[in-house]
């Protein structure tokens, strides 16, 4: 890792210093042991401090969104970034000819207090970037270690009133911050629907039931188009269950209109939701 | 299911409907012009086409207050629209399945594709959702407002 | 006097008889003040409990006024009063510091608030202190001492296995009268604590005043995600909004918190927002913390408590920003 | 060197011998490698599945289940259509669903996934690979044998099954005679039963199924019928005789038709002798004198094409030698001064 | 404050009887932003729409509620009601209190209590309204018709005769379509070239009438009334103006190309007219196969052509015009058996030809002069097998649709056979023999009699042995099997889309089934109109047919066609789809779901915190958006909005029937 970390020093400070991308994304040291923290940066002089180790915890993914005025940056992708990535070109967020993904194998990160493989790491199925401009150092193919599905198998398993109850207490414990959403590569509005107060979506007041408008329409809104990074779980302070949401929608495209996992390529068809096959399951009759 | 049965003032199941314009608000029409009875819980809120339905109205409906929510449309491949049911249809199994995960009794929930003829399944299904809404009970999503960051009573 | 550690839970269970009393606790593995009751996980252990005590005085959700057209034609409108009797109880010397602040602004120079007045009236602090900050705890570096809580009625000083316990106010004095049964009038070594984060807050604020301009914004604001986290989990941060939910010709009007970190909190109609980014948002933050809060009231918005430092997805880090901004030239 | 799992069914050793050796003599020279699954099984072939479903089923998945714990990488190589039917037949279905594989592996209470491939022969020697080293080996070509390539019932259908050929007009047995350089006839009974089944209880009406495969071949210009399946080379061997006798009782000329498996053909071409190919065993007993006599035409045939091929590329030099000089000349011309001044 | 009325009916006792109509009214006045109730007898009747309209006026009512009967009955009368006051007739809301209300209930109690919720919801959501104004789309008066064959040719004379402007846009070189091709037709025998080349010249030389020959649509812009169609003529390389059509041109030429009007059974020069009759009835030159153009020899058509009217150097010819109208008649082309059907020798045969072959040899212009010789040897056959369904009702190598003309043209083929071969025999394998129509069963029993033999099976081989062609199949109502050995099999094949229909589709929004006919707006009571408005389709394009019913559809559409034309504006639905640009991310999830392609995306400026930027947004052509509202669901910002059925006014509508 620390080669990958040089790599990255000396290629980030290179092309920042030809002018050929105006800012770089990466990781810094944060002031705690094991903690990091996103490093954006316009100066070359600043690459010496990018970091690259087991606690670069952050998706920098949907960075790119708010430096489209800066013109060409570049990102280093693992593979959730790069998935983010195309999250953000496929909604037309940001323009490929703007992004330089410099794409780095990933082994997974680590708790910066507990030292344990993230939950969101556990899970993931792509360590390694989908697409990219170039690569540092050599894929590292971490298999997902936990089965993709087996959370959302397990809460199915519970009996309606225990799931019941399992998300009211999860949509009580909401203190509505929106880290979920701010994080999140899928949600991209101009507006959320939750600012728009005229619409009355919903209120500003927190309760179960407002909170669990928000968490559920959140899950409408980003569950065909999730990338599955994690980042919304990792986020919230609160420690909501929020990937057995955004996960059970995926399993159930899965299992009604076939195997389904989104960008993983630039070329990839439209999201389940926003198409249909005549011959689609039918249930309703 | 006539409610005269039901004592007066004890807890009615409460029923939105949302109906497509073209073909399941035609067949209840029809039930109408044909003096067909149902019970009196259903409210039918008209839409042009089920695909018009957003998710978002049925969780409203059901957090503040609603026992049950119906969304009906066109038969598939009957959409006035040609299309809209299709994508309703994807966007209800999608939906209706995230709202039985998170507790939701699937009666609550309630899709169902009736054409602009079909008054007797209208009316039969109508009776069919409030009898088992009825049989559940009432559902209490409406909390009051209550403090953050205190417990669950 | 003193009260050994092990009598605490009977000490609590009496005083809840009578009042409600929030203790830190472990709830669902989130870390709050609580109502106490038979089998809470009361953790007078933790540094710093996850959510602030703030909600007690200044809830998320507060319901104000009912109001409506009387079958008359006329209007009514009522007030709701929901304050109670309560303890804080276990708070930390750098929250008591908050309720402080809070009195300041909801309080003082000609604005009472009502509702934080009823309730402030009605709430008994009794403040544990610190024997072993965490890591992120630097309330020293921001003036206070993680030994001394001159606000709270009650002070409790930790030592080994019991607490050291002084009656600060009147108030307090007088409550102690329910704690008799459970004090004992012997001495106890005071374990002193000691933030082992230390910073120069020296001249921040002259030179945060200076540096509106100034181009660090830029750089911190593009990390930042613009979420709630750091002014929810921050026990000074009082910014509120007021709203209501209309029922025909009835409605409740409610405040609850809002954030400045939100693009939303100074939405203006027809789209205006003068803080339009980040990093008019993120500076914002930052100069009311350290800065303009200063100037009108004479004390610095930022108790120290390391929460945000704690909670903040990205890890922008107000300690880093106090350290940078000391060591610059501005 | 590939190495595929053999499942060499029960006409190997007896009424296939032919294919068997002559199959083993082509796999040796171009390096495959074909290792007998141990333990191999009937497979059931048409006659289980009319005792019961299941039993077709079972039989070929417990071969399949042994080629899988040898070596599941490596498909196998069954050489006979019936063998080929059966087995895939049976992958297919428990490939289908879960229930359908739960269901096979308690009946065969072995451990079994369906996870290996099932291959005829002609798919062994369809592979690219096969062909690049068949090419390379290919010593006497078999230019004087024009061969209807008789492909029977089993071996592409049913499609969903199968899915290697078009079951209609299929391609590969021709693809593999054209390398070894025989001429494969267009004809239309390439797919067309040989009653094979039906020999043994009504053979009468059904030597007809026989006897047009052997009309239309004929008729088409064939000097040879090619199989790749030992039940159709048997009934088409050995019946054609009582056929010409009838024939000859109605006072129609005899077939003069000589059958082959593919295998033997190609070994002819790599050099093999008939006795190694077993081709001296077959039912018509001209067949070894057939080969000794095409195969010298063949030789002269390839003679006289080097021979014309080189007077071809003798004119062709000669012409570009004219067009050369031409050029020359004419680029002569246009550098003299008198060019320059015209 | 909006002001709102509340108009609730008796309906006689239709409403009343069931619902406590006054005590409505009552609960009504209390409700926010109502400044009037008042009950009605007949509201519908004419003192009933006086009353109302005497409330608006003195309530200075703004928006309306009627409590009526559904508003499928009496939604339109209330629009127009409310056109005749200051009210807009969009801010009106319909309670369905006697179709879903009286009619349904017995109870009183249970009526009353339900029509009061229905009242309150519909006070709630027109509360939230806002006024919508129809515009008025003008409407050119001119329609494009996209084919012509036998559909287009009539769709266009009926237009035409009806005093509008009409282009016919014909891929061909000529007009006339498949029709022309044959010989006779169907059941009356009539000549086909006797009763279709007078159409084309009809149409050829209509006032009215501009036909665009070797043309193709490019691209269609625009909606209804409104079409900006892209045509791309060919180049012909020959003048017409100057052309006589003399012919000498043709006679001269030295190359030889396959004749595809003649299925292939002769060959044409590189100039040619398709055939006689051609309309236009000039020649083009085929520039892929001409010597002058490609290689720049020969030149022999320049040289003879008395006008001079041959330029090699002509260009295709772009062109872009407006259309109130379009007409799709496309029709359709045989499906290729060859490579489905191996069996049948997959084409190597040359006689096994297909059932439009067949019209060739047996038409007097045709390749032989209108004698049956086979293709391989110029032999008269002897023995015809005819197959029906060849590629029809066969879903596992062709179709699964029956092509529906194939029995009737198949019965034709016999007759004519042993018509003009006395002496021959015609064997004809069929699957069902569905002769519906008028004279058509007749005319199948004369074929029998005539003495074709049917029989119900199909041919599962057909191979050659000596210069026959040997038919194996099976007679299942005898279960034997066949042998026949023909000299000719003619395979009547499925017919399918024409070549291209798949784009001109998507361009125009008209759907295609999953075989890709064009689809029609409504199975029953739309035949001939399309999703698109303006667009309308006739004939085989729409799925197989014969000439009768290909004509009758023709004379549909452009009737249609006609009654779109005599308005000189449209007046639009204002109930669709409307962009917030605010909120619109140009992400275009809403351009993918619109059956319509009514929705663009557009790159617009805005200022934006006193900055001028470009983004790109959604656009929705409010010519081709139909208001189904799918677009709105899949904006998760909410920026794509339904007028006349917005999120605030429906979660009003909500929240009215569950808060109280």
């Amino acid at each position: 890792m620390s080669d990958i970390q040089e790599a990255m020093r000396s290629r980030a400070k290179e092309l920042l210093e030809s002018g050929e991308v105006n800012a770089v994304i990466g990781w810094e040291a944060g002031r705690f042991e094991n903690q990091t923290t996103p490093l954006i940066t316009s100066q070359a002089a600043k690459t010496q401090r990018l970091v690259f180790n087991e606690y670069c915890v952050n998706n920098l993914g949907k960075y790119p969104r708010d430096l489209t005025a800066k013109g060409k940056v570049a990102i280093f992708a693992r593979g959730c970034e790069s998935r983010a990535i195309i999250r953000l070109l496929s909604d037309e967020v940001i323009k490929r000819e703007n992004v330089y993904i410099i794409g780095i194998g990933c082994p997974g990160m680590r708790d910066r207090t507990t030292g344990e493989l993230l939950k969101k790491c556990a899970e993931c199925r792509h360590g390694d970037p989908v697409i990219y401009d170039e690569m540092l150092g050599e894929p590292q193919a971490k298999p997902a270690t936990q089965e993709r599905f087996a959370e959302i198998q397990k809460i199915e398993a519970l009996p309606r009133a225990e799931r019941e109850a399992y998300f009211t207490n999860a949509f009580s414990k909401c203190i509505r911050c929106y880290a979920c959403r701010n994080v999140c590569p899928c949600c991209t509005c101009r507006q959320c629907f939750v600012d728009q107060r005229r619409e009355g979506w919903l209120g500003k007041q927190n309760n179960i039931a407002e909170n669990r408008f928000y968490g559920l329409t959140r899950v409408m809104h980003v569950g065909d188009r999730c990338i599955e990074c994690g980042e919304c779980e990792r986020v919230c302070p609160m420690d909501l269950p929020l990937m057995s949401l955004n996960r059970k929608v995926i399993y159930d495209i899965n299992n009604l209109f076939g195997e389904y996992e989104t960008a993983l390529s630039l070329d990839e068809p439209p999201s389940a939701l926003t198409t249909y096959k005549v011959d689609d399951v039918e249930e309703f009759m | 299911m006539s409610m005269v049965e039901t004592t007066p003032g004890a807890w009615e199941p409460k029923i939105v409907a949302f109906c497509c314009h073209w073909c399941t608000y035609t067949g209840a029409d029809l039930a109408g012009l044909n003096r067909m009875n149902y019970p009196a819980n259903v409210r039918v809120l008209r839409i042009p086409c089920s695909g018009r339905m957003n998710p978002q109205y049925a969780l409203d409906a059901l957090n503040k207050g609603c026992d049950g929510v119906l969304v009906c449309g066109c038969h598939p491949g009957d959409c006035h629209y040609s299309t809209g049911n299709y994508f309703a249809r994807r966007r209800m199994l999608v939906f209706k399945r995230l709202l039985e995960y998170q507790g939701l009794e699937p009666e609550r929930f309630q899709v169902r594709w009736i054409s602009g003829a079909e008054a007797g399944k209208f009316r039969d299904t109508v009776t069919e959702v409030v009898e088992q809404v009825r049989a559940l009970g009432p559902l209490h999503l409406n909390h009051e407002l209550v403090l953050s960051g205190m417990e669950v009573e | 006097m003193i009260i050994k550690k092990d009598r605490m839970g009977a000490l609590l269970g009496t005083l809840a008889q009578h009042k409600t009393v929030f203790v830190p606790a472990l709830i669902d593995g989130v870390s709050k003040f609580a109502p106490y009751r038979e089998g809470l996980d009361v953790r007078f252990d933790l540094h710093n409990t996850k959510l602030p005590p703030k909600d007690l005085l200044f809830p998320q959700t507060q319901k104000m006024y009912r109001y409506g057209e009387t079958a008359e034609g006329g209007h009514y409108v009522e007030q709701f009063d929901e304050s109670s009797e309560r303890v804080l109880f276990g708070v930390r010397p750098c929250d008591m510091r908050s309720i402080n602040l809070l009195d300041d602004v909801f309080l003082t120079k000609g604005f009472v608030d009502e509702f934080y007045e009823a309730q402030r009236k009605k709430l008994l602090t009794v403040c544990i202190t610190c024997a072993a900050p965490a890591e992120t705890c630097f309330c020293e570096s921001m003036g206070l001492s993680p030994n001394e809580a001159p606000d709270a009625d009650i002070l409790l000083k930790s030592c080994e296995d019991c607490y050291k316990v002084t009656a600060q106010t009147q108030k307090g004095e007088a409550a102690l009268a329910d704690w008799r049964d459970f004090l004992e009038d012997t001495q106890a070594q005071v374990l002193p604590g000691k933030t082992s984060l230390r910073l120069n807050f020296e001249g921040v604020p002259q030179k945060l005043s200076r540096m509106y301009e100034d181009p660090i914004w830029d750089e911190i604001s593009t990390k930042c995600l613009n979420c709630g986290t750091c002014t929810f989990v921050c026990p000074t941060c009082y910014c509120f909004d007021i709203s209501q939910e209309n029922k025909m010709k009835e409605g409740v009007r409610f405040r609850c918190w809002d954030s400045c970190m939100f693009s939303e909190y100074t939405a203006m109609a027809g789209w205006h927002n003068p803080r339009p980014t980040k990093k008019e948002r993120v500076r914002n933050r930052f100069m009311h913390k350290l800065c303009f809060f200063e100037e009108r009231y004479g004390k610095t918005l930022c108790v120290g408590c390391g929460r945000c430092v704690e909670c903040c997805p990205v890890a922008l880090d107000i300690t880093r920003l106090i350290d940078d901004i000391g060591a610059s030239d501005a | 060197m590939t190495t595929y799992s053999y499942f060499p069914g029960c006409s190997a050793n007896s009424t296939g011998i032919s294919y068997t050796k002559s199959a083993d003599f082509v796999c040796k020279k171009i390096g495959i490698e074909l290792e007998e699954i141990p333990e191999w099984c009937c497979c059931g072939t048409s006659a289980a599945k009319l005792t019961s479903y299941d039993l077709g089923y079972a039989l070929p998945s417990r071969s399949l289940a042994l080629a899988e714990k040898l070596d599941a990488s490596r498909p196998i190589v069954a050489p006979c259509a019936g063998c080929y039917a059966a087995l895939k037949d049976a992958l297919v279905y428990a490939q289908a669903s879960k229930e359908n594989l739960e269901h096979v592996r308690d009946m065969i209470n072995m451990p079994y996934e369906a996870s290996v491939q099932v291959m005829n022969l002609l798919e062994v020697f369809s592979t690219q690979e096969a062909k690049d080293a068949l090419q390379q080996q290919i010593t006497k070509p078999l230019s004087a044998f024009k061969v209807a390539c008789y492909y029977g019932c089993a071996l592409v259908r049913p499609v969903e099954v199968c899915k290697f050929d078009d079951p209609e007009d299929p391609q590969s047995m021709d693809t593999i005679m054209r390398l070894a350089g025989a001429e494969p006839i267009d004809w239309s009974f390439k797919t067309e039963c040989c009653g094979a089944a039906q020999q043994m209880a009504v053979p009468k009406p059904s030597r007809v199924l026989i006897e047009r495969i052997f009309q239309n071949a004929e008729a088409n210009g064939a000097n040879a019928i090619v199989t790749a399946c030992p039940l159709c080379w048997m009934n088409l061997d050995m019946r054609v005789k009582a056929i010409n006798k009838e024939r000859a009782e109605a006072g129609k000329p005899a077939f003069d038709l000589p059958v082959f498996f593919f295998t033997e053909l190609l070994g002819v071409a790599l050099g093999g002798d008939a006795k190694t190919l077993g081709i001296d065993v077959h039912f018509q007993p001209g067949a070894p004198a057939f080969i000794d006599q095409k195969v010298k035409e063949s030789a002269q045939i390839e003679e006289e094409r080097k021979l014309a091929a080189a007077e071809e590329a003798r004119k062709l030099e000669e012409r570009a030698a004219k067009l050369a000089a031409k050029k020359q000349a004419k680029a002569e011309d246009v550098h003299s001064p008198q060019g320059g001044e015209q | 404050m909006s002001r709102i009325g509340v108009f609730i009916c008796y309906c006689g006792s239709n409403i009343a009887g069931t619902v406590d109509v006054e005590k409505v009214a009552e609960v009504a006045r209390t409700l926010p932003n109502v400044v009037h109730a008042e009950t009605n007898k007949y509201t519908c009747s004419d003192p009933g729409q006086a009353g109302v309209k005497a409330a608006i006026e003195k309530y200075n009512i703004d928006r309306v509620v009627m409590g009526t009967c559904s508003p499928r009955m009496h939604e339109l009368t209330w629009r127009k009601l409310l056109a005749d006051t200051p009210v807009n007739p969009y801010m009106l809301e319909v309670a369905n209190l006697r179709e879903q209300c009286s009619w349904v209930h017995k109870d009183k109690e249970v009526g009353t209590a339900k029509a009061i919720d229905l009242i309150k919801m519909a006070v709630a959501k027109v509360d939230k309204l806002s006024p919508l104004k129809s515009t008025q789309i003008p409407v050119t008066k001119r329609a494009l018709v996209v084919g012509g064959g036998i559909a287009g040719m009539q769709a266009a004379l009926d237009i035409a005769d009806a005093g509008y402007q009409v282009t016919v846009v014909e891929r061909e070189t000529s007009l006339g379509g498949k029709m022309v091709m044959l010989d006779k037709t169907f059941p009356t025998m009539d000549c086909s070239a006797c009763i279709c080349t007078p159409k084309m010249s009809e149409v050829g030389s209509h006032p009215n009438i501009t036909v665009k020959s070797y043309a193709e649509v490019e691209s269609v812009e625009g909606y209804v009334g409104n079409f900006d169609v892209t045509i791309r003529e060919k180049a012909k390389y020959i003048d017409y103006n100057l052309c006589t059509g003399c012919g000498a041109c043709t006679t001269k030429c030295p190359t030889k190309v396959i004749n595809n009007f003649e299925q292939g059974m002769s060959a044409r020069p590189a100039i040619y007219k398709m055939f006689a009759q051609a309309v236009p009835a000039k020649p083009v030159i085929d520039a892929e196969h001409c010597r002058k153009i490609q290689e720049n020899k020969c030149g022999a058509c320049a040289k003879i052509c008395p006008t001079g009217a041959i330029h090699y150097d002509d260009e295709d010819k772009v062109t872009t015009e407006r259309y109130g109208a379009i007409v799709l008649t496309t029709g359709y082309q045989l499906i290729d058996w060859k490579p489905l059907y191996p069996e049948y020798g997959g084409g190597k045969y040359p006689d096994v030809i297909t059932g439009l072959q067949f019209e060739r040899l047996v038409n007097a212009s045709g390749p032989t002069e209108g004698h049956i010789l086979r293709p391989s040897d110029g032999k008269e056959p002897k023995n015809v097998v005819i197959i029906k369904c060849v590629g029809s009702r066969d879903p596992h190598k062709g179709v699964a649709y029956c092509s529906r003309a194939c029995c009737m043209y198949g019965a034709k083929h016999a007759h004519q056979f042993l018509d003009k071969v006395p002496d021959g025999r015609c064997f004809v394998f069929y699957m069902d023999v569905r002769t519906p129509g008028k004279g058509y069963d007749e005319f199948y029993m004369n074929t029998l009699q005539d003495g074709a033999q049917y029989l119900r099976g199909r041919v599962s081989k057909i191979y050659k042995e000596g210069d026959r062609l040997v038919c194996l199949g099976e007679d299942t109502l005898t279960s034997a099997q066949i042998r026949i050995e023909a000299d000719m099999v003619v395979l009547e094949t499925a017919m399918v889309p024409a070549e291209g229909v798949d784009k001109l589709g998507s361009m125009l929004g008209v759907t295609r089934d999953k075989d890709l006919w064009l689809t029609e707006a409504h199975a029953k009571l739309r035949p001939v109109e399309t999703n698109t408005a303006g667009v309308f389709l006739a004939g085989v394009a729409q799925g197989p047919k014969d000439i009768p019913d290909t004509v009758c559809q023709a004379g549909a559409a452009a009737s249609k066609v006609i009654g779109l034309l005599n308005h000189d504006h449209l007046e639009s639905n204002p109930q669709i789809s409307r962009v917030n640009e605010a909120l619109c991310q140009g992400d275009g999830a809403c351009v993918n779901i619109c059956p319509y392609h009514a929705i663009t995306l557009v790159q617009k400026q805005f200022r934006e915190n006193s900055q001028k930027i470009t983004r790109t947004v959604a656009s929705v052509n409010p010519g081709l958006c139909q208001g189904c509202g799918a677009c709105t669901v899949t904006c998760r910002a909410g920026a794509m909005d339904l007028l006349g059925y917005t999120n605030e006014s429906l979660m009003r509508e909500v929240d009215a029937l569950c808060q109280w």
